[in-house]
């Protein structure tokens, strides 16, 4: 799975993507989210306030309960800012 | 047509490739957004415009194709920037051609508000303290709310000839 | 700053003019009507616009004033053309800049929804019978009067920056 | 006193503009509507249908009962379609 990040996610987390294995069991994005703030602080950090974060999956909005696959591309960011 | 890119534009030379050789058009509405050297109370010395590639082109082109949908248009446009910009700057252009005038308007509104919450882009701000990410607004998700109510009426053909 | 001219105008040589030095505008509308080929059913080849020299520019100034008292506006633009027109030519070319999208939207549907009812043009069509003058709307007086309603907001500088 | 005939009105009085010395006791618009239609059936015609006709006094709109004096230039056209 390929993993984007933009904005001040992006500074956060210290880079702007990274590709993971998805663990068997992981089938939205709420539960990638739970599962990337055990990792490693910087997640902690970034995710800290939930509803500051949009996610695309595929390029296409989706909600936390938006479901997930090895082969996607999700990406976290600030709601937007453009125009 | 959508374009994301670097470079500035010139409003004259898009707004006559949007209408060359149709005369069916009575109408053509078209919005710029600018950097601003204020934003609130800081000064503003320059802005960086970070976008999502991919997403960006589809998103907008998914908002042409609502505008589209809801109004008669001949043709519409968005061409946004990206990268570093200084105040005075052109950010964004958005036009929709139409026969009638009330529909050239409401869909170039239309494209500029949707395109505020919808389209993955994101404003850094040089200030005297730094960079600042820009806020998303509550007004700009109210102005996107807006064209979501029922009670928005979509003209018809048949009485407003430009 | 208005403008009657028969020459045609260049929208983006227009636009840059009332923007330049002035970084404190965030939003830019524009309008420009043209000449359609089609009005009602009859095929439209050329027409000819004929105007009151004097006071179509003291209406067209008077316009201006007008927006210009309702909304916060750091600049507006009215050119206006008369004499021979053939259709896909562009008749005339309204424009508000401002701090704010909103008054920029507003302030320019105003100038041309006023324009249509006041400022001193009668459009002569050539049709298949003849020379034909263009006949007033109700939609338009309908467009000019939704201006007069007390429910018209206009945006405070508060809470809409660009 | 300047008169003024645009688009269809001057079509129908045959001419752009005239002057005229403006009779004693015409003091509105009405007033001299009814005594040019006295003058010649041009006038007549092009004065027919009176809710057609738009006016203006120096440049200004002004309704039927609108004051008019011999230094005036007052226009007649129909309801104005430009834009």
């Amino acid at each position: 799975m390929k993993i984007m990040y933009f904005a001040w996610v992006r500074e956060m987390t210290g880079k702007p993507e990274e590709n993971i294995e998805l663990p068997e069991g992981l089938a939205t994005v709420h539960q990638l989210v739970a599962w990337l703030k055990l990792q490693d602080d910087v997640y902690q950090r970034a995710f800290a306030d939930e509803s500051m974060i949009r996610v695309a999956v595929n390029q296409e909005y989706v909600s936390g309960d938006g479901p997930i696959s090895n082969d996607d591309e999700v990406a976290f960011f600030p709601p937007v800012t453009g125009g | 047509m959508i374009r994301v890119q670097a470079e500035d534009f010139d409003i004259g030379v898009e707004l006559k490739k949007l209408t060359a050789g149709d005369a069916s058009i009575g109408g053509l509405c078209s919005f710029v957004g600018l950097v601003r050297d204020m934003a609130g109370s800081d000064e503003i010395s320059a802005m960086t415009l970070e976008h999502y590639p991919g997403m960006t082109e589809k998103a907008l082109t998914d908002i042409e194709a609502q505008a589209q949908e809801r109004w008669p248009l001949n043709g519409t446009l968005i061409v946004h920037r990206y990268g570093r910009l200084q105040p005075g700057d052109q950010i964004v252009l958005v036009a929709a051609a139409s026969a009638h005038r009330e529909a050239a308007f409401e869909a170039c509104h239309f494209l500029i508000d949707w395109l505020k919450t919808k389209a993955p882009f994101w404003k850094l701000e040089d200030t005297p303290d730094g960079g600042q990410w820009v806020d998303a607004r509550d007004t700009d998700a109210a102005a996107t709310d807006r064209w979501l109510q029922p009670g928005i009426s979509v003209p018809t053909d048949a009485d407003s000839a430009e």
